[in-house]
């Protein structure tokens, strides 16, 4: 449990706790970009290099930048109205604290978690590679595939769109 | 001697850090690149913002700065002091922060601006093995911390509660993202060749030399045409020219920083300039060969000269292109890039596969280089059939 | 209290927070991010066993969080997508008001 | 193969088509009638003429015999062929048919002037000449046995002829069926016979049934009780003669079969049809005498022989003494052919075919005298039969009395000049050589005493003393035609016409001249019949064992006519009511003679019983137990039937409604937790986790 860890777990569930509890959507989304980067931190720290950086790529730099853009075309930029939570959010934070204390219960005395750290694995680029052309070509295929649709899904969501402002 | 001229840099750093025990060994050495890195780079900032001024104002028929020099006395100095008085004018000038802006999104903006570009400095080879950090994936390490700089832009221009600005930083985001795809898909295909993300490799890669020429990417078809790709993206992410509309004085004031002022807008200025060194030196380190020497007999020249000195003949070209190219409208901006630059980088894969693949002689040259010029050709008459370009007329104002 | 442990008590902590605030916020926008905190708890899961269990050379549990990433990356392209058509379509993006299916 | 052989045929189809054209014919043309049914009895006459001429010039060694067959059906992959045989046992029976069977037509014509139905009588009469004459020539036990069933029918038309009396009805039944049964016999010999040789034809070139290779299979095959299947098969084939030709236990039908016209006695119940029986068990003689140890005589002695012998034994003894307390004439007549035909049977069991043959010959002449003899009286005293009635009909009838007189002394067997005296002769002479036992030669000899003293009783109640006829003119007259009868003015006995007289004149001529044929000193009929040579030798008569025994059944027959003459003839009988001399004498045993031994209450009380019995007890088991077996189907079905809608109504049907019901209701259930609200599918789900966790974690530590 090295110091570095746990500044940069803390730093990634404060910014967790803000990106859920502040007012303005902004805010929440910036704070989300604060806990995601603290993932990939957590992920750099786990040896995980490739992870890390992908992690940063695709949601500090893009799905970060998407929901902006969301909350500027659905205009709640501005501060919203007065409550900001729904009417059943009671029994929601109830369930979610119920979760929590079953995972950490879970984790803490299962028997199953090793205890000694193995050697840090090597991950490079190249066994990477290799392992996604070899052992898991097929899901990159898939996902591939599936990227390919979602694109012609939003294709016909923008047609709509174009529509739906001229009707 | 040469060798040791080579690596001077190198072994003062080993030479200091030897003071310091072996535990704070590693931190010592990353502070003192840091700090190489910060002081060089500004520097070099400053210096290109005058040639930038100067080397416009020569293009336009006119003299650049040239009055400031040394205080006090007659020596003027060509105008190249006069980075130290914008510097001096940056820092005093009243910082001016919006009532409606959003304090603490507008005072981050150009903090979140500044740290991935500094980021991407730790991965670049500026010498023979003067990297501050050698990743194994050092590229993708470059690309990822390179995308964080829309955040800020959006920061910039949202917090700002200015119309213009907020327009600005959308139209900044859209032609980043969009040129980001060319950007990577370019970078791609030397990965492939290479077979590495490690920038160190892919130096070596280029360092061998036939007939006295060294193996630069940029001497291959699928490498030129990367190059382009690469340079011509490289310029719309650091907003510059042919690209700038973001902060287009005529069109919408300064962009995403109209509301900046004083040293918040120094710290966008330096942003903006680390950037386009950033992206112009892993340019130099994808398709010019790093710092490797363009012919054999050149060798003993030290490394990091040649880095240094491709990385200003490239910003020369810049500010040459800033001086003479119009600006691009937003609409021809996107259909450049979303119809010309990525079909011609997704042919660029599939020519750099086929280069990878043949057998290294004329047949593989002749090929690639046909694929390449078909397509270039195709795509050309897809942009330019909707453009009725006809004769230039000129039309002045009676 | 070993390294594992701790990387999965922060990614349990980081599901609950992105569940609480997946199910109480009103806004839809909101709902979202929980849900890409959730993803991300579970992504971090993957990772500290991948460093942490028997093989880390077989790699699976890093591809397969590469994997989960792509799938993130499209899902909230399409979520964000169909909250703007509802915003279009309904001038709203609060959940309570977005009940029937009628129009 | 001579011309003869090739239209034997012709004999038995003439009478047929004769009684086709009768039968076809609607008007009742009598003359016509008449005509064709003796003509086509002339031409057959003929016929056999000339085949017995055939068979007397054949010179060649053994007997004459000659076969013709045709394949008539195929069954299988076998052709049955069917087809006749001339030798000189059929010559014989042709000519002797065929003659006697003319004579007794026309004597009908008169007899039956009077009756309406004249035409069916004679179609009928024409029918029987055609079976009988089919019976001698078949050389297929199959054709044989056709045409015995055609004779069997005709016999029970003909008795039944008077169909409007009841007991004419009856005895016509009661004669089929006994007949029948004997029939059944035949017909189980026929079937193992063709079982065992594969052919029915009697002699066929050395394959028929009744050449040594056929016999010698039988022979060897042994049945269950070691008897030869031979012996097995004769004694099976002699059941249809038994029946037939009414032995013991099948002789009731026989006297009852009296109530037919006396023509149809005459000739079916005297001459022809019951030698039938006789003339079977001569056809298959070899099959009978084959593998029996050769007698003193060179006669073979088998089993089937001496079972033959025997039952003849019995039966002559048997019917003798009930002849003799009988006072209806035709009834006393009767009972003398059963015991005759018992001398017949004997005479085959222990003589062989000659001996038998021989005596049956005679007695077909000499029976069919008294038969028609008694008729004519019949017809002359008004259709009157019980012989108390009548006496002293020798003044009114004095032809008719002295050809009946030559006729009763034939039977009786007076010595020398009489037929009856030679064939019995031959009999006892024979059944005194058989080996076996002497028991059947001393029957022979009471039978013969009893016959002789019956026949004079009966001669001397009829035509001596006088006539008893006019006391009880009123009270009898049963017969139905009496009243067309009544017309003669006074009611004195009437000699018959001469249509009737003619016939009997020359039947009692032959009934004399036959004897000469078969006498010891000249044995031709023997020679003709076995093909042995002979010659005319009148030294034999004197031979020791011959003459003795012809001495002594000379005595027998005085003393039987003297008893006779002395009981009835001194002392006439005055009045009807009175009682019989014997019955005087001794009235028990009187009574069980006339009441012929009650066989008949015997079989009524077991055969009928058990018929009865047996009846009964299918109808029960008809009604009760497979009715009770269908009724409990119904019952079960229709209780089934029942049940299968109870439990579609209650079970099936209002289950499967209650179990839709019940789903509607969950579902509707379950439709309100779909509220639309995002947050609360994800509180849903945040809830399963729970649960999920739980459940893993709780499962590994379990």
């Amino acid at each position: 449990m090295s110091p570095f860890f746990i500044i940069t777990g803390i730093v990634t569930l404060l910014g967790a706790v803000f990106a859920m509890s502040l007012r303005n959507l902004v805010h929440c989304a910036l704070a989300m970009a604060v806990a995601f980067s603290g993932i990939a931190a957590l992920y750099l720290q786990l040896d995980a290099q490739f992870v890390g950086f992908a992690e940063i790529l695709v949601y500090v730099g893009a799905i970060a930048i998407l929901i902006v853009f969301a909350i500027l075309l659905t205009r709640s930029g501005e501060a919203p109205e007065k409550s900001v939570l729904t009417s059943g959010w009671l029994a929601g934070i109830a369930v979610s604290a119920v979760v929590f204390t079953m995972l950490g219960w879970a984790v803490l005395n299962s028997s199953a978690i090793p205890k000694e750290t193995p050697p840090a694995p090597v991950a490079t680029v190249k066994n990477v590679g290799d392992a996604l052309m070899t052992k898991f070509v097929l899901p990159l295929e898939i996902i591939a595939a599936m990227i390919g649709a979602v694109i012609i899904a939003l294709k016909e969501e923008s047609k709509n769109e174009n529509s739906g402002r001229k009707s | 001697m040469f060798d040791k001229l080579d690596q001077i840099f190198v072994t003062a750093l080993h030479w200091l850090v030897g003071f310091l025990p072996d535990a704070w060994r590693p931190l010592a050495s990353s502070l003192i690149c840091i700090a190489f890195i910060l002081s060089v780079f500004p520097a070099v900032f400053s210096v290109t913002t005058i040639f930038e001024r100067k080397g416009i104002g020569r293009i336009q028929n006119r003299y650049g700065p040239n009055r400031v020099g040394i205080p006090f006395t007659k020596i003027r100095l060509a105008g190249f002091g006069q980075f130290i008085p914008d510097g001096v004018k940056m820092l005093t000038k009243e910082d001016i922060v919006p009532r409606a802006a959003d304090k603490i999104v507008h005072f981050l903006a150009p903090v979140v601006m500044l740290i991935p570009v500094l980021l991407t400095y730790a991965v670049l080879p500026f010498g023979k093995n003067m990297t501050v950090t050698d990743y194994d994936a050092g590229l993708l390490f470059f690309f990822a911390v390179g995308g964080a700089v829309e955040l800020s832009v959006f920061m910039a221009g949202w917090s700002s509660r200015n119309k213009y600005s907020l327009l600005g930083a959308m139209r900044a985001i859209a032609q980043m993202v969009s040129y980001e795809i060319p950007l990577i898909l370019s970078a791609v295909t030397v990965v492939m060749v290479v077979g590495s993300l490690n920038l160190n490799d892919i130096i070596a890669h280029q360092n061998q030399y036939t007939f006295g020429i060294a193996h630069w990417h940029v001497f291959t078809p699928w490498g030129l045409v990367g190059f382009i790709l690469f340079f011509i993206a490289s310029l719309a992410e650091s907003n510059r020219t042919p690209f700038d509309l973001p902060e287009a004085e005529s069109e919408i004031i300064a962009g995403y920083f109209t509301e900046y002022s004083g040293f918040k807008f120094a710290l966008f200025f330096l942003g903006e300039y680390l950037g386009m060194f950033a992206i112009i030196g892993l340019g130099i380190t994808l398709f010019l060969g790093g710092w490797t020497s363009p012919v054999s007999f050149l060798t003993w020249i030290p490394s990091y000269v040649w880095f240094f000195t491709k990385l200003m003949a490239i910003v020369f070209v810049f500010i040459w292109i800033r001086a003479t190219l119009p600006r691009l409208r937003m609409d021809q901006l996107m259909n450049f890039a979303w119809k010309f630059m990525l079909p011609l980088a997704l042919i660029n894969i599939l020519v750099a596969g086929i280069w990878h693949y043949m057998a290294a002689d004329w047949q593989r040259w002749l090929v690639c280089s046909a694929i390449i010029f078909g397509a270039y050709v195709v795509f050309g008459r897809g942009l330019m059939h909707n453009q009725k370009l006809g004769k230039r007329i000129y039309r002045y104002a009676e | 209290m070993t390294a594992l442990q701790g990387c999965l008590l922060i990614s349990a902590l980081l599901f609950a927070i992105g569940f609480a605030g997946a199910v109480t916020r009103r806004h839809a926008i909101l709902v979202l991010i929980g849900i890409e905190l959730m993803l991300n708890a579970a992504n971090l899961n993957l990772i500290a066993f991948w460093r942490f269990g028997p093989h880390p050379e077989a790699l699976t549990g890093f591809i397969f969080v590469l994997f989960s990433m792509a799938m993130a990356g499209a899902e909230a392209a399409v979520g964000l997508a169909l909250i703007i058509a509802i915003y279009r379509h309904k001038k709203t993006s609060n959940l309570d008001e977005v009940k029937e299916l009628k129009g | 193969m001579i011309w003869i052989v090739k239209n034997l045929w012709l004999i038995p189809a003439l009478p047929l088509f004769a009684a086709g054209i009768i039968a076809i014919n609607k008007q009742p043309a009598r003359k016509l009638a008449a005509t064709l049914a003796i003509g086509s009895m002339a031409i057959g006459f003929l016929l056999s003429l000339c085949a017995f001429a055939a068979t007397l010039d054949h010179h060649g060694d053994g007997v004459f015999r000659e076969v013709f067959s045709f394949p008539w059906i195929q069954f299988g992959g076998q052709w049955m062929n069917l087809g006749w045989v001339l030798d000189p046992l059929t010559a014989i029976m042709l000519v002797m048919v065929t003659f006697v069977g003319m004579l007794i037509f026309i004597f009908s014509v008169g007899y039956m002037a009077h009756d309406q139905n004249f035409m069916r009588f004679f179609c009928f009469l024409a029918l029987f000449a055609a079976g009988m004459l089919g019976v001698v020539i078949a050389n297929n036990l199959f054709l044989f046995f056709v045409s015995w069933e055609i004779v069997g029918l005709t016999s029970y038309l003909l008795i039944g002829f008077w169909y409007h009396k009841p007991s004419a009805a009856a005895a016509a039944k009661k004669a089929f069926i006994t007949t029948r049964i004997g029939d059944l016999g035949l017909l189980l010999g026929m079937v193992w016979l063709y079982a065992e040789t594969d052919t029915l034809n009697f002699y066929d070139g050395g394959k028929g049934c009744l050449e040594s290779g056929a016999l010698t299979t039988m022979l060897t095959h042994a049945t269950i009780g070691g008897l030869a299947v031979s012996t097995m098969i004769g004694l099976l084939i002699f059941l249809g003669a038994v029946g037939k030709s009414g032995q013991v236990p099948l002789h009731v039908w026989l006297p009852d079969a009296m109530e037919g016209p006396t023509p149809v006695s005459a000739l079916i119940h005297a001459a022809t049809m019951v030698a039938a029986g006789v003339f079977l068990v001569a056809r298959v003689y070899p099959l009978m005498s084959i593998g029996g140890i050769i007698g003193a005589h060179g006669v073979p002695v088998t089993t089937s022989l001496t079972v033959i012998t025997w039952v003849g034994a019995i039966t002559a003894i048997f019917a003798a003494s009930i002849a003799v307390a009988q006072n209806d004439i035709k009834r006393i007549l009767a009972y003398s052919t059963v015991s005759q035909l018992g001398y017949m049977m004997m005479g085959l069991g222990v003589g062989g075919v000659a001996v038998g043959m021989f005596h049956l010959i005679t007695h077909a002449f000499f029976k069919a005298l008294l038969f028609l003899g008694s008729g004519s009286v019949i017809h002359g005293c008004h259709e009157e039969q019980d012989v108390r009635k009548m006496g002293g009909l020798k003044k009114y009838m004095p032809v008719t009395f002295a050809v009946y007189a030559v006729g009763m002394l034939a039977l009786a067997g007076f010595p020398l000049f009489f037929s009856g005296f030679w064939s019995k002769d031959e009999i006892l002479h024979s059944a005194h050589n058989w080996p076996v036992s002497h028991i059947p030669f001393l029957l022979g000899c009471t039978g013969a005493l009893f016959t002789a003293f019956y026949m004079t009783r009966q001669v001397a109640l009829v035509f001596f003393g006088n006539y008893r006829g006019h006391e009880e003119k009123s009270a009898s007259g049963h017969s139905a035609h009496a009243d067309s009868h009544s017309s003669e003015s006074s009611h004195d006995p009437h000699e018959s016409p001469a249509v009737m007289t003619v016939p009997l004149i020359i039947l009692a001529g032959f009934a004399v001249l036959l004897g000469f044929v078969g006498t010891p000193a000249w044995p031709w009929f023997d020679g003709y019949l076995t093909g042995e040579e002979f010659s005319f030798n009148l030294s034999k008569l004197t031979e020791p064992g011959t003459l003795g025994l012809m001495v002594a059944s000379a005595a027998i027959v005085f003393t039987g006519l003297g008893l006779g003459w002395f009981l009835y003839g001194k002392r006439q009988r005055k009045t009807v009511a009175e009682k019989d001399v014997l019955e005087a004498a001794q009235p028990s045993i009187y009574k069980l003679l006339e009441n012929k031994y009650y066989v008949d209450e015997f079989y009524e009380a077991t055969v009928i019983r058990f018929n009865a019995f047996a009846a009964w007890l299918c109808n029960f088991a008809d009604q009760w137990i497979f009715g009770g077996a269908v009724l409990a189907v119904k019952y079960i079905t229709v209780g089934l039937a029942w049940l299968y809608r109870l439990t579609d109504e209650y079970f099936v049907n209002l289950g499967f409604d209650t179990g839709c019901a019940a789903l509607r209701e969950g579902g509707g259930g379950l439709s309100k937790l779909h509220t639309g609200r995002v947050q609360t599918y994800l509180r849903v789900i945040g809830v399963a986790l729970v649960a999920l966790i739980i459940f893993l974690i709780w499962g590994r530590k379990a």
